[in-house]
C-alpha cells in the first residue's frame, strides 16, 4: 500500500505495505483523522494522489468506491453507530447490505462481539450503552466483514488501560492474518506496551516514522 | 431481489414510526386524489348529460299552411340526406294545439274559439348529439327555410352554447385546482419521505461509508412515497365510491327530468385504474425528489 | 422581549435553511386557503344572485275578468298588509296581451283576431328578497285566491327551490373540500415544522440540558408555523385578488342577462381579513402540533 | 454537596463537599456518566435520593431544573455540539438563551476559547474540527457561564497527554476560584499527575474513594 497526499496543512509522502500494523500518533489537529478519511475516501485531496491496492483513490468512480469501501473496516472517532438500531443490527449491517445469508451474519457477529467483550448487550440501542460500550460496537462492526485494511481512528479513548490493550491485541491478532491495520491514537503507553510501527504527525507534517 | 425485500421492511419500518406524518400525507394524497375524482365524475356526467341536452335542441321546421305532401317529402330528404338528424317527428297542427293548451290553459279556450286552428304543423327534429353544435345545422337551418312549403325554421342553441361554455369553464377551474392539489400532495408526500431521510442521516451517512448500493440507499425511500401515494389513491377511491352510491340517487331525485340516472354512472374502469396509479406514481415522483439527496 | 427576537431570528434562520419544504407549505397552505377564498367568494356572489332571483320570483294575482275597482283595492291591501311584498305592479289586460304577442310571435295575429283580449289584467307582484322562501307565501297565495276579483294566483317557487338545493348542496361539498384542505394545510405546515425540529433535535436536546425556558425551545417552532400559515394566505390572498379582477368583467358578459354586475363583487373586508388570520391561525396550530414534542 | 443514589446496577452513598475537585473513574460500564446524568437530572434514580446544595433533584419542579441547570457547565462524553452553528454560536449559545447581553457573550467567549487553545476556530463548524478540537469546544461551553458546579465526563479522551494535562490545570484553576469540579476519566496517568480526591466505581459499585 502506497499513499502519497498533500492534505489538511501540509505535505506528506507516506508508504505502508500490505500486511503492516502502524500506528498514527501526534497531538490533537494534527491531521490523524484526515489521513484515516482520505484513506476511506470519505474525503478527495485536493492534490496529491493515494494508491491502495494498486488503485488510485481518487480516479475511482462511485461504483468502484462501494466496492471498496466494502473491504475497509473502520473505526470511526465519534463512532458514528446508527441511533435507531439495535447492537446486533449495527453490527451486521454491512453483511446485510452485502447479501450474506442470515446465518453467516449471525455467526459473525456473535464473534465479533465476544472478542469486544459485549456479547449481552445484544439488544441494547447505542444510547443504553456507556461511552467505551459504544466505541467497541464500533470496533466490532469494523472487523465483521474480514477486511483487507483496518482503519481505526482512536478506537481506545473512551476504554480504560487495560480494555484498551485487549482491543489492541485484538487488531495485532486480525493482523497477524494478513489483514493491513493503521490505528490513530494519542495513547503513548498503549503503542509502547504494543510495541508496533509508529508514524507521529504534526500539524499535517510526518515529523517521525518509527 | 434483496434489495427489494429490504427496501419493503425499511419502507414498512419507516412508515410504521411516523405514523402521525404518513397518515397526513395519504391524507392530503387522498384529499387531492378525491377531488380529482370528484371532478372526473362529475366531469363526465355533466358531458353526458349536455350530448342529451344537446341531442334534444330544439330544432324545429314549421310548415307553410298549405304545405303539399311533396313538399314535406323533399323536406324530408333534406333532412334525411343532411347526416346530421338521427330521428324526426311529424308533429300535425292538432297535436300542436294540443300541445299549447297544455302549456297555456289560461288561452286554450281563446284558441280554440278560433274558427281554425292558428298552430302550424311541423317537423320536430333530433339532431345527431355529437353533431348537435356543428355549424353545418346552421347551414341546414338556411337551406329549409328556402324550401317550399317551409314558414320558419325554429334552431335555437344559445342556451346549449352557454351550458357549454360553462362546463368548459368549469373543467378549466376543476384542472387548475387538481394541479395544484397534485403537486401538494406530491410535495407533501416528498415532505414525509424527506423527515424520513433526515431522521435516517445517520443510517444513510454509514451506508455510504461502507460502500451499500446507491439502489440500497434510496430504494427505500421512493418505495415509501409510492406506498403513501398508492394509499392516499385507495383511500381517495374508496371514498368516491361510497359518496358515488350514496349520492346517485338523490341527485337524480332531485334533478328528477333534467337528470336521468342513465346519466350519472361510474368512471370507467381505465380512468378509475389511472386514478389509483396516478396515486402511486405522485407518490414514487414525491419519494424521487426526496431521496434525490441521498447520495 | 428577548424570547420573540430569539424565535424570530431561529424561525426565519430554519425558514430559508429549509427554503424548498418551507415553499412547498406556503403553496399547499395558499392552495387550500386559496380554494377557501374561492369558495366564499362565489358563495357570497350566488346567495347575492339567489336574492335577486328569488325576488323576481313569479307570484302573479290574475284578475277576474269583471274585477271591480273595489276588489282591486282590496287585492291591494291584501298585498300591502302582509308585509311579504316590496313592489307591485298592475299590469293591464293589454299589456298582457302585447308582452304574449312579443313572445309569441306566431300566434299574435290570431290573437289578434279574437273578438275581445283573451288575457286577463294582473298584478305583477315582488316579494320581500329575505322572505322570498317563507312559508307565509304560500299562505298569502291562498288567502288571496279565495278572495273576489281574483281569478288566480300563480306562486312558482319550484325553479327557486331547486337552485336553493343545488346552491345548499354545493356549499356542503364546498365546506368539506375546505375542511380537508384546512387539514391538509395545518399537517403540511406541522410536517415542514417537524422537519425543523428534527434537522434540530441535538440543539433542542442541548438547549434542555442547559435549562433553556421552554419559551425559548418552542417558540421558534410556533412562529416559524405561523409565518408559514401567514405567507400562505397573503399568497392566497393575491392570486384571489388577480382571478377576480381577470374572472369578473367575462363572467358578467358571459352571463349577460342573469347575472348583473353587482352581484359579482369581491370579499368584505372582514371576511378577507379573516382569510389571511385564518391562515396564520392554521400555520400556529401546525406548529403547535409539531413543537408538542420538543419538551 | 450530598449525593446518595441507588443507580444502573448496585446502591451507593457518596457525599463530596462544595469546591471540592473529585475523579471519578472505574472501567468501561462502570456508571461513572450515569451517575454524571443523574446529576444534571438528565436522568432521574428510580430509588434513592440526591440531593445537590440541599435541595433534592427529584423533587424538582420543570422550571426548578430549568433553573438548576444553568447553574451545572456539563462537558458531554459525547461533546453534544450543534452541527449546525459555528464554534463562537455554540458556545454562546448558554448566555443567549439566559439573555446575556452581546458584549459580555463575546468577551467571555474569547476567554474561555482562549484557555482551550481554540481562538482561531471561532468560525469553524463543528464538522470542520478534529475531534479533540470538539472536546475542547465542549470544555469550552460547559465554562462560560461561571458554574457552581462543573460535571466533566471523560473531557481528555480525544486529547493527546499534554493538552489533556492542560484542560485538567484549567479544570484546577477554576476548582481554586471555588467551583466544584467531578471529573469522570480513564486516563490513570492523569490522575496520577494531577494528584486529587479519586473515586472508583466498578459495575456501579463505590469500591474505592482516595
Ligand atoms: N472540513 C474541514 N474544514 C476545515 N478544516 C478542517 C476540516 N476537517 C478538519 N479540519 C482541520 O484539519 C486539522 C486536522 O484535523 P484532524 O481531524 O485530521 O486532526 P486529528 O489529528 O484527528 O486530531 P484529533 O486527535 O484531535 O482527532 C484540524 O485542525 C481541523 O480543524
Ligand atoms: N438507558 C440505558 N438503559 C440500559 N442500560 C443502560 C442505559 N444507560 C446506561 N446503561 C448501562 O449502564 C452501565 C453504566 O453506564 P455508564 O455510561 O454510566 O458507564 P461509564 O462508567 O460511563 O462507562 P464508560 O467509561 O464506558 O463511558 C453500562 O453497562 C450501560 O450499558
Ligand atoms: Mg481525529
Ligand atoms: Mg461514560
Amino acid at each position: 500500500m502506497y499513499t502519497r497526499g498533500v492534505y489538511a496543512l501540509r505535505d506528506l509522502t507516506l508508504t505502508i505495505g500490505k500486511g503492516d500494523f502502524v500506528f498514527l500518533t501526534g497531538p490533537s489537529g494534527a491531521g490523524k483523522s484526515t489521513l484515516l478519511r482520505l484513506l476511506l475516501r470519505q474525503d478527495v485531496p485536493s492534490a496529491g494522489h493515494l494508491i491502495v491496492g494498486g488503485r488510485s483513490l481518487s480516479k475511482m468512480s462511485a461504483s468502484q468506491v462501494q466496492t471498496y469501501r466494502r473491504s475497509v473496516g473502520f473505526v470511526f472517532q465519534d463512532f458514528k453507530l446508527i441511533p435507531t438500531r439495535t447492537v446486533y443490527e449495527n453490527i451486521t449491517f454491512v453483511p446485510r447490505v452485502l447479501g450474506q445469508p442470515v446465518a453467516v451474519q449471525r455467526r459473525k457477529a456473535f464473534q465479533v462481539l465476544k472478542w469486544v467483550g459485549l456479547q449481552h448487550r445484544l439488544n441494547a440501542f447505542p444510547e443504553e450503552l456507556s461511552g467505551g460500550e459504544q466505541q467497541r460496537v464500533a470496533v466490532a462492526r469494523a472487523l465483521i466483514n474480514d477486511p483487507a485494511l483496518v482503519l481505526a481512528d482512536e478506537p481506545t479513548g473512551n476504554l480504560d488501560p487495560d480494555l484498551a490493550l485487549e482491543i489492541m491485541n485484538l487488531f495485532r491478532d486480525i493482523n497477524a492474518r494478513g489483514t493491513t491495520v493503521l490505528v490513530a491514537t494519542h495513547d503513548r503507553e498503549l503503542i509502547r506496551r504494543v510495541g508496533k510501527q509508529t508514524v507521529t504527525l504534526e500539524h499535517g507534517l510526518l515529523v517521525e516514522d518509527a | 431481489m434483496n434489495a427489494v425485500v429490504y427496501a419493503i421492511s425499511e419502507a414498512w419500518r419507516s412508515m410504521w414510526r411516523r405514523r402521525g406524518a404518513s397518515l397526513m400525507a395519504v391524507l392530503t394524497a387522498s384529499a387531492s386524489l378525491f377531488v380529482l375524482g370528484l371532478l372526473l365524475l362529475a366531469g363526465t356526467s355533466a358531458s353526458r348529460l349536455l350530448e342529451r341536452w344537446s341531442a334534444a335542441a330544439e330544432f324545429s321546421v314549421f310548415l307553410a299552411d298549405g304545405a303539399t305532401p311533396t313538399e314535406r317529402a323533399a323536406i324530408e330528404r333534406t333532412l334525411g340526406s343532411s347526416g346530421l338528424v338521427a330521428g324526426q317527428a311529424f308533429v300535425p297542427a292538432e297535436e300542436a294545439l294540443r300541445r299549447f293548451s297544455r302549456q297555456f290553459p289560461d288561452l286554450a279556450a281563446a284558441v280554440a274559439s278560433l274558427p281554425a286552428n292558428p298552430l302550424p304543423a311541423s317537423y320536430d327534429v333530433q339532431l345527431r348529439p355529437e353533431l348537435a353544435r356543428d355549424p353545418s345545422v346552421g347551414r341546414l337551418a338556411a337551406q329549409l327555410r328556402q324550401q317550399a312549403g317551409v314558414s320558419d325554421v325554429r334552431y335555437d342553441r344559445r342556451w346549449i352554447e352557454r351550458l357549454l361554455r360553462l362546463v368548459g369553464a368549469a373543467r378549466t377551474a376543476g384542472l387548475a385546482l387538481v394541479a395544484v392539489l397534485t403537486l401538494a400532495a406530491c410535495l407533501t408526500i416528498a415532505g414525509v419521505v424527506r423527515l424520513a431521510l433526515h431522521a435516517r442521516r445517520a443510517e444513510i451517512e454509514i451506508m455510504q461509508l461502507v460502500g451499500a448500493p446507491l439502489a440500497y440507499i434510496r430504494g427505500p425511500f421512493v418505495l415509501e412515497g409510492t406506498l403513501l401515494g398508492l394509499t392516499g389513491a385507495v383511500v381517495a377511491f374508496g371514498v368516491l365510491v361510497g359518496v358515488y352510491l350514496l349520492g346517485r340517487d338523490p341527485i337524480v331525485a332531485w334533478a328528477a327530468g333534467l337528470v336521468a340516472a342513465g346519466d350519472v354512472r361510474f368512471l370507467p374502469l381505465g380512468v378509475a385504474l389511472s386514478l389509483v396509479g396516478g396515486g402511486a406514481a405522485i407518490g414514487c415522483v414525491g419519494g424521487l425528489l426526496a431521496a434525490r439527496t441521498a447520495r
